[in-house]
């Protein structure tokens, strides 16, 4: 029978298991559901094998070495460790790369970064869709000016990504920022940065947290007394953070971009398909959990990269070179979603031969001491602001990375 | 610069001294959270001259255990009385597979085999109890969970009832291991196998019950570390990160010293809170990670052996 | 072995000088106002009981504990308080009471160790093997090989001195210590833990390493028939104080010293 | 029959000391090399990159942490970070010079973490054993913030992380994307082998007996006239110029592009394993110990699968992971218990016995 | 010298060593088959050239061995009239039999009298009968009581040794194995060691194995012997044979022709030992 090689990079192990098991779940439960459900994609199998990375960069990069030989039509790194060493070898192996809203912000340029691609949006976007939130709350940008913001941030490349745009727009706008890293070995004894949150006593705080740093954040959040409906995270922190905080955690506001729940007819299927036949390794009540939708969300994106591929191509059994193509055609309007069985999950994305990342609205949902519930409508980034980051970020990228090659995968007619 | 470096913490230490107060208490409740760590590393390497490196993995896992027995339906106390069984296990399977072929030999090879045993915990602790990270069952284990909050010096000072629970148990352990170990026959026998394995056997020491006995209180010690810190920040593997600080910490007050173990704690806790409030910004944040070592350094510097660490004997 | 030709120095001249030396540790009196000599290319014996202070006494001579009172003068010179490494680069070699071998080493390693401080080549001749270092290599091994002839310990020249017994042990440090080419050879109960047999073969090697190159000796040693028949002169210590210094004869006949330390006229 | 000593007199001294004395052991390396050699046009992508490589850039890391835990008897645990400090350096030297090869740089690159490691070795003089695992420590620490603090060493990178732009020998790409596994491969075997062969030079010389007197017995080292503080120095010099060197290989050989976080101390205790299971004071352990600590893992991440699958047991990755873990944790166990100084003890062992064969002893 | 004049095969054996053959490190032959019996109340003495393999049966004895990764391939051990080739050393020093290790190894960071009480680890009996062995061994050792509370590893040579057989006494043993016990002492202590080793034996039953270089000395207290070389007994007798025998005469006794030879005037020529050809 024909069928296509899907790697899944998990770590379902280690000290950031927390987090990345149910995105494994997620991400495999949804294949597997359309194997059992449709047999595969287009007619063709999915043939899909879990790699453990345990968030290593070298396990990582041992897994990618290991499925390379065996075809696969994408990688999902999980890391952003695991995602820069994996950047330059993709063009050569002619493997397309999704690290999703992680990784290399500057790879949203598909004129550079051809096989890499990180929708739906960059953490630039992210940044920019809270301060305006906080904006709009505070009743206009503007207001902003005087206040003070903390950001509490992992203490790695990717919680200090966006503080350069934190701090251009603290200048413009006229706010201030108070910046509490947060060591990886550190990451659950948050003692003293909460301390100097109450020194500092910023009027928001926003959090770029990952693993246990979440959880942990919480809680010292509610021990020292910060408000929480003034604390806001980017999209990783998941219901078991939240639950972490207790009772006090209810404020708690997160940024998402897609749904928390099973109501979805294709998530009811994987409880039918995968989960009641004991095909899954989640446990029934975990299955709509915020990071359990995300792994989902994830392998939407390669379920839908490969039927594009498969459309554009004609082939039943497609290449990692004509999974890129159709990654680049993506296109998840709401009349498609439906089709899916995932009508409202998500805001629509298209991505394109230059945009691989399509910077999508995300909306904000706050924790109501026992689930997630959305308050607001999609935020849009302020591409204006973003737009300059990124420009200059590429090009610096290509800059110093010299010889790096340009692009020379032609763009499809239908993008 | 030097007016930032030099004067101006302190004023903002006056200025705020609620803050410095909260600084202090907070230093002090991780000191006393690292120390708990720390202490099983010393009694270990006190009867054994074994350097634990499994010591993290074993509060991960002995926390694991109790949260694990109790998610399974078992009461809380029980669990506690079982994963405290488990603990004596595992001191037992210890001593017959790892120490006992290994007695006599370097140090550092036995340190190795603790890094051989923290491996397969974490293997065997994720495959039974999976990578998930648990809470703590503080509710079930009566720890108290409010906060007090004293108005004082014109501000406001934070007590977590946790933290007050976690130094009040931890003072009761060092008590009680303290009388143990140099009161009794035991503890003289320890010290003398940390000292030599070989003239221990000859009188007649048996290192093998030595052994079991000190992993197992090292084992209950990690179950109370596990706890306190399980309801600080969470029960999961990552917790083992933590169990570094101990490093420092045990290095400070001296390999063998239990009341080392405490005021190394102490010193560490509140240094780097302090540290890294007061001189922290003017460098970005973020000292906490480096500073505990920089101040065991700069203590080993005049004192080679730690605060209260046995004299290294140099003679020829 | 070449002898170490210092025309200042002759036979007979001071070559090291111990005044008033005390040493304390804390409440315990090692050393109380110690004074004697060392006379160039003799062989001086310390006895004393046990903890008189013997081991004590070398360790001030070669920089491993500072005296908290009284002076060394060694050629000539009055000692500054000096690091072990300066004693030993000075000329002052020395056995120990608890073998302090390399184990690990092998006895040519352990021999050639002992001649680091005559070896110079540089680093980056280190680095490849070659050139002066190759050539300093098998000139100091040459020397080291003469050593273990004299010593007679060809066959044990490869292996590991921590799996010797302890005899050869000792035999071997005796080894690395003349590699020093030593002006002042300290020997810290080197009969310890051998049989007659081996007295025998050591008393021969100290002779002649005394006798042939003109070494000076001191000398600790218990077993009194080996210290009657060595040295020249004896000085001997009793809870950190001399109680007498002169000839075997003398020291032998001496009645302090038969109550504190022979027990029976030997 | 085949490895007797019997017959192979040695007429100069020169003879005698070299490093293998014994003709089989030459012919033996000398096959080794060659067919590492041969294993560049022979294996497949899987097997340089991820097996070949890794293992190399390790083995030149245990080799330098070995000169300073295994022959000089100081322990550290800051190999992660004097190896991120040749990573850094040589970035930052092959991105502000780029006409001169990259070569030269890693070879240089050495120089910079061999003059912080000389720092941090410092207090060695004073502290010992277990106690001067601090003082390595808080390098491993510092440094590790550092960084990640100090922009300039990733040249303002936006991802905060070293990327390894294209760099060329005669004409053929070395570094960057282009690069192909077997060309990085001949790379790193040959600077491997080059300054694996200048280690074994240096040990087997004075200043090796040195390092081995300061472990061995250090009072007794000084009052033999070895200098203490200039020998530990130079330990800690040489040894964190070797991690140095590795520490640019990973970087711009192996990974192609790295966060601070490959750095961290795991990493060095990572590496301190493998030096301890290979064996202390031995190079060829290092190897060894590589193999075990690095390849093992990867072997079994191979095996278990296809053990288990034939019993109809299909497990998931992460039990494969965790079986992993518990079996490579009981290996160590196991290796130490069979032979506590390490698997170069071990071989040693093995070929006395092939010597003495067919007697038992 | 009244034991002596005993014959030995009359009495009961504690010790029986049958043909014992010791392997270090898988590798090192050291005991090529050794056989020796102590009997009950008996001070048997173990004399041979360094390396001949005293400290190893000793300690193979003891069972120390496994500890430093050596074994017993071949033979067994009886105390007595049990096997206890397979018992901890902990066990062995329970039923009685402890061995005094050679090289003085103190518990280098415990104060002497420490030292002395760990001696008393396995002992059931009290405190108050600890206390008394303690004041006798001071009284043995008196150079011990005023160094009581030093640390053992600043203490010389000397009173590290004495600190060592002070420690095993303290087990209120039956059996002693003390290696090399004159090592280090000067000549007052030695001959009141063996003083010791002869008054513990008349008084208290306790019975001896000695490894000694002091021929002389051993040879004097001891009521039987055996010469080992390289890894096999090569002769033994009753002392009083052994101490007529001309080539322990010649080579460990250091008498010929009737006077002892000085050190000054031996030659590096050898005769060789009888029991060689
Ligand atoms: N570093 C030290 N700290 C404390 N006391 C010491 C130290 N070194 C030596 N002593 C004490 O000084 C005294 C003399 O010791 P020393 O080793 O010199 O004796 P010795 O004459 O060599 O005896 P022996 O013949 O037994 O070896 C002893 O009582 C010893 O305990
Ligand atoms: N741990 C060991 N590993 C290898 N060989 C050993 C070991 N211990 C002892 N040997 C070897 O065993 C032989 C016998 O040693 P042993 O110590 O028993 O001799 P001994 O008769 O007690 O000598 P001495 O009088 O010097 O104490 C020696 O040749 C020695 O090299
Ligand atoms: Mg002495
Ligand atoms: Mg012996």
């Amino acid at each position: 029978q024909d069928s296509v090689y899907v790697p899944l990079f998990t770590y379902r192990t280690g000290p950031f298991a927390g987090s990345g098991t149910p995105i494994a779940d997620g991400m495999h439960d949804y294949l597997r559901m359309l194997n059992e459900r449709d047999g595969g994609i287009g007619g063709v199998k999915l043939v899909l094998e879990e790699c453990e990375t345990g968030y290593d960069t070298k396990k990582g990069v041992e897994c990618y070495e290991s499925v390379k030989g065996k075809n696969p039509v994408i990688v999902n790194p999980w890391s952003t460790g695991i995602t820069l060493p994996l950047i330059p070898r993709a063009s050569v192996d002619k493997i397309p790369i999704l690290s999703m809203a992680y990784g290399l912000s500057a790879s949203a340029r598909g004129d550079i970064f051809p096989w890499v691609f990180n929708p739906p949006a960059t953490y630039w976007d992210g940044m920019s869709m809270i301060v305006k939130y906080i904006g709009e709350k505070e009743g206009g940008l503007e207001k902003l000016k005087g206040k003070k913001i903390g950001f509490l941030h992992l203490d790695a490349a990717f919680g200090k990504e966006p503080i350069p745009l934190l701090q251009e727009m603290a200048k413009d706008i006229g706010f201030e920022v108070a910046l509490y890293p947060v060591a990886a070995q550190d990451m659950q004894n948050q003692s003293s940065q909460w301390l100097s949150v109450r020194r500092d006593r910023p009027d928001y705080m926003i959090m770029w947290g990952w693993g246990s740093m979440n959880g942990a954040a919480v809680k010292e959040a509610v021990r020292s007394g910060y408000p929480m409906d003034k604390f806001y995270s980017i999209w990783w922190p998941g219901e078991d953070d939240a639950r972490a905080g207790g009772a006090g955690a209810k404020g708690f506001k997160m940024l998402n971009w897609h749904a928390v729940g099973a109501n979805f007819p294709a998530i009811q299927d994987i409880q039918k398909h995968v989960v009641d036949k004991g095909l899954s390794k989640a446990p029934k009540d975990k299955v709509g959990e915020l990071l359990y939708n995300r792994g989902i969300y994830n392998s939407l994106l390669i379920a839908e990269g490969i039927a594009t591929a498969q459309k554009i191509t004609g082939k039943k059994v497609v290449t990692g070179e004509d999974v890129r193509r159709g990654m680049e055609n993506i296109k998840l309007d709401p009349a498609r979603l439906k089709a899916l069985g995932l009508e409202g999950f998500t805001d629509q994305l298209v991505l394109s031969c230059s945009d691989h990342n399509g910077h999508r609205a995300a909306f904000m949902q706050e924790w109501d001491g026992t689930k997630w519930v959305k308050i607001s409508n999609p935020i849009e980034p302020m591409t204006d602001r973003v737009r300059g980051q990124l420009e200059a970020a590429a090009k610096d990228y290509a800059e110093k990375n010299a010889g790096w090659p340009k692009r020379t995968e032609a763009c499809d007619k239908a993008s | 610069m030097l007016y930032k470096i030099l004067i101006e913490p302190f004023v903002f230490m006056g200025e705020a001294p609620d803050l410095l107060i909260q600084t202090l208490w907070e230093g002090l409740v991780s000191g006393v959270l690292y120390a708990l760590i720390a202490l099983g590393f010393v009694l270990i390497f006190k009867a054994s001259g074994v350097f634990n490196f499994a010591q993290g993995i074993m509060v991960v896992f002995a926390a694991l255990t109790l949260v694990g027995l109790y998610e399974k339906g078992v009461p809380a106390f029980l669990a506690l009385i079982l994963a405290a069984v488990t603990m004596l296990v595992l001191a037992v399977l210890v001593e017959r597979i790892v120490l006992r072929p290994l007695v006599n030999q370097p140090d550092i090879i036995l340190f190795m085999a603790t890094f051989g045993l923290t491996y397969f915990l974490i293997g065997f602790g994720e495959l039974i109890f999976g990578g998930n990270p648990k809470e703590m069952i503080t509710d079930a284990l009566f720890l108290p969970q409010g906060t007090t909050e004293l108005d004082m010096l014109g501000g406001r000072v934070r007590l977590q009832h946790l933290d007050i629970a976690a130094a009040v148990i931890a003072s009761i352990m060092i008590g009680l291991l303290a009388v143990f170990f140099s009161k009794t026959r035991i503890g003289r026998a320890l010290r003398a196998v940390a000292d030599s394995h070989k003239a221990a056997l000859s009188v007649g020491i048996s290192l093998n019950q030595i052994w079991v006995i000190v992993w197992f209180a090292a084992g209950i010690v990690a179950l109370v570390a596990g706890i306190m810190w399980g309801a600080r920040s969470g029960v999961s593997f990552s917790l083992q990160i933590i169990a570094l600080k101990a490093l420092p910490v045990l290095i400070l007050g001296g390999f063998t010293s239990i009341p080392g173990a405490i005021i190394g704690g102490l010193i560490i806790g509140v240094g780097e809170k302090i540290g890294e409030f007061y001189w922290g910004p003017l460098v970005g944040g973020g000292v906490e990670t480096w500073l505990a070592y920089v101040i065991a350094l700069i203590f080993l510097l005049y004192r080679p052996q730690g605060l209260f660490g046995e004299k290294i004997i140099e003679r020829i | 072995m070449r002898a170490p030709d210092n025309p200042v120095f002759a036979k007979g001249d001071v070559l090291l000088a111990v005044e008033n030396v005390s040493l304390s540790f804390g409440g315990v009196k090692a050393l109380t106002d110690v004074s004697f000599d060392i006379r160039k290319s003799e062989i001086r014996a310390i006895i004393g009981p046990n903890g008189a202070g013997k081991t004590s006494m070398l360790n001030c001579i070669n920089g491993f504990y500072y005296p908290t009172e009284g002076r060394i003068t060694f050629k000539g010179v009055k000692r500054p308080k000096m690091r072990p490494y300066e004693a030993a680069r000075g000329g002052i070699a020395r056995t120990f009471q608890n073998v302090a071998l390399f184990k690990s080493m092998s006895t040519l390693d352990n021999i050639m160790a002992g001649r680091s401080i005559k070896m110079n080549s540089n680093f980056f001749w280190q680095l490849f093997r070659h050139g002066p270092a190759m050539r300093e290599e098998v000139e100091h091994r040459r020397v080291v090989e003469e050593i273990i002839d004299f010593l007679e310990i060809q066959h044990i020249r490869k292996t590991p001195v921590g799996r010797l017994p302890y005899g050869l042990q000792k035999r071997v440090e005796l080894g690395r210590a003349l590699a020093m080419e030593p002006e002042l050879l300290l020997l810290d109960e080197p009969m310890a833990g051998m049989n007659l047999e081996e007295k025998e073969d050591m008393s021969r090697f100290i002779l002649e390493v005394n006798q042939q190159y003109g070494t000076t000796i001191a000398l600790i040693e218990h077993d009194m028939g080996v210290v009657m028949d060595l040295s020249d002169r004896v000085v001997v210590l009793e809870y950190g104080r001399k109680i007498a210094d002169g000839t075997p004869a003398e020291v032998k006949g001496d009645q302090r010293v038969i109550d504190a330390y022979l027990g029976v006229a030997h | 029959m085949l490895y007797r000593e019997a017959g192979q007199f040695k007429t100069s001294y020169v003879a005698d000391s070299a490093i293998f004395p014994l003709r089989q052991d030459r012919i033996g390396i000398g096959l080794i090399i060659l067919a590492a050699y041969a294993l560049a046009f022979i294996g497949n992508s899987f097997l340089l990159q991820a097996v070949m490589i890794p293992f190399l850039v390790f083995s030149l890391a245990s080799i330098g942490l070995n000169i300073l835990t295994g022959y000089t008897g100081l322990l550290s645990l800051g190999t992660g970070a004097f190896m991120g400090v040749g990573a850094y350096a040589c970035y930052k030297l092959m991105t502000a010079f780029p006409e001169v090869n990259v070569i030269v740089w890693i070879f240089v690159s050495g120089f910079f973490s061999a003059a912080i490691g000389a720092l941090f070795g410092l207090p060695s003089l004073r502290i010992k054993g277990f106690y001067l695992a601090v003082a390595t420590l808080a390098a491993q620490f510092f440094l590790q913030w550092c960084f990640i603090r100090i922009p300039w060493l990733v040249n303002y990178n936006v991802s905060g992380a070293l990327d390894a732009p294209l760099r060329t020998l005669f004409g053929i790409p070395i570094v960057g994307a282009t690069a192909t596994p077997q060309t990085r491969y001949l790379v790193v075997l040959t600077i491997v082998i080059l300054l694996t062969w200048l280690a074994s030079n240096l040990v087997h010389g004075r200043i090796g007996r040195m390092w081995i007197a300061i472990r061995d017995m250090d009072l007794a080292a000084e009052l033999m006239g070895i200098r203490p503080l200039q020998t530990k120095l130079l330990a800690f010099a040489v040894s964190s110029y070797y991690c140095g060197v590795a520490g640019a290989l990973l970087v711009f050989l192996w990974y192609g592009g790295a966060e601070y976080d490959v750095f961290n101390i795991n990493q060095s205790f990572f590496i301190l394993f493998m030096v301890i299971i290979g064996g202390l004071g031995s190079l060829i352990g290092s190897f060894f110990g590589a193999a075990l600590i690095f390849i093992l893992p990867i072997v079994l991440g191979i095996v278990l699968p296809a053990i288990l699958s034939p019993f109809g047991i299909s497990v998931g990755a992460d039990v494969i992971e965790h079986l992993r873990f518990m079996i490579v944790g009981a290996l160590i166990i196991f290796f130490l218990i069979v032979e506590p100084h390490g698997l170069a003890r071990l071989w040693q062992i093995g070929k006395q016995k092939l010597l003495v064969w067919p007697f038992p002893y | 010298m009244t034991a002596a004049a005993q014959p030995v095969s009359a009495v009961e054996t504690v010790l029986t060593v049958n043909n014992i053959e010791v392997v270090y490190d898988h590798v090192i032959l050291v005991l090529k088959g050794v056989s020796l019996t102590v009997p009950k109340g008996g001070i048997v003495a173990l004399l041979g050239a360094n390396g001949a393999g005293k400290t190893t049966t000793l300690k193979a004895i003891s069972n120390l061995l496994r500890a430093e990764r050596g074994e017993v391939t071949k033979g067994s051990i009886e105390f007595n009239g049990e096997r206890v080739d397979k018992l901890s050393p902990n066990e062995l020093v329970r039923r009685g039999c402890i061995q005094v290790l050679e090289g003085r190894h103190c518990f280098g960071h415990l104060t002497i009298e420490e030292n002395l009480l760990t001696g008393a680890f396995t002992r059931r009996d009290g405190n108050a009968a600890i206390r008394r062995d303690l004041e006798a061994i001071y009284e043995y050792f008196p150079r011990l009581k005023q160094r009581r509370t030093s640390m053992a590893g600043y203490t010389s040579g000397g009173e590290q040794q004495m600190c060592a057989i002070g420690r095993a006494m303290m087990s209120r043993p039956s059996m002693i194995l003390l290696d090399e016990p004159s090592m280090g002492l000067a000549p007052q202590i030695v001959e009141e060691i063996f003083e010791i080793v002869r008054k513990l034996n008349a008084t208290e039953g306790v019975s001896f194995l000695l490894a000694e270089q002091n021929t002389n000395m051993a040879l004097k207290y001891a009521t039987y012997g055996y010469i080992l070389e390289t890894g096999r007994v090569v002769m033994d007798g009753p002392a009083q044979m052994l101490r007529e025998n001309e080539d322990v005469k010649e080579f460990y006794l250091g008498v010929s022709e009737g006077d002892r030879k000085s050190f000054r005037a031996v030659k590096s020529y050898k005769r060789r030992k009888r029991w060689l050809a």
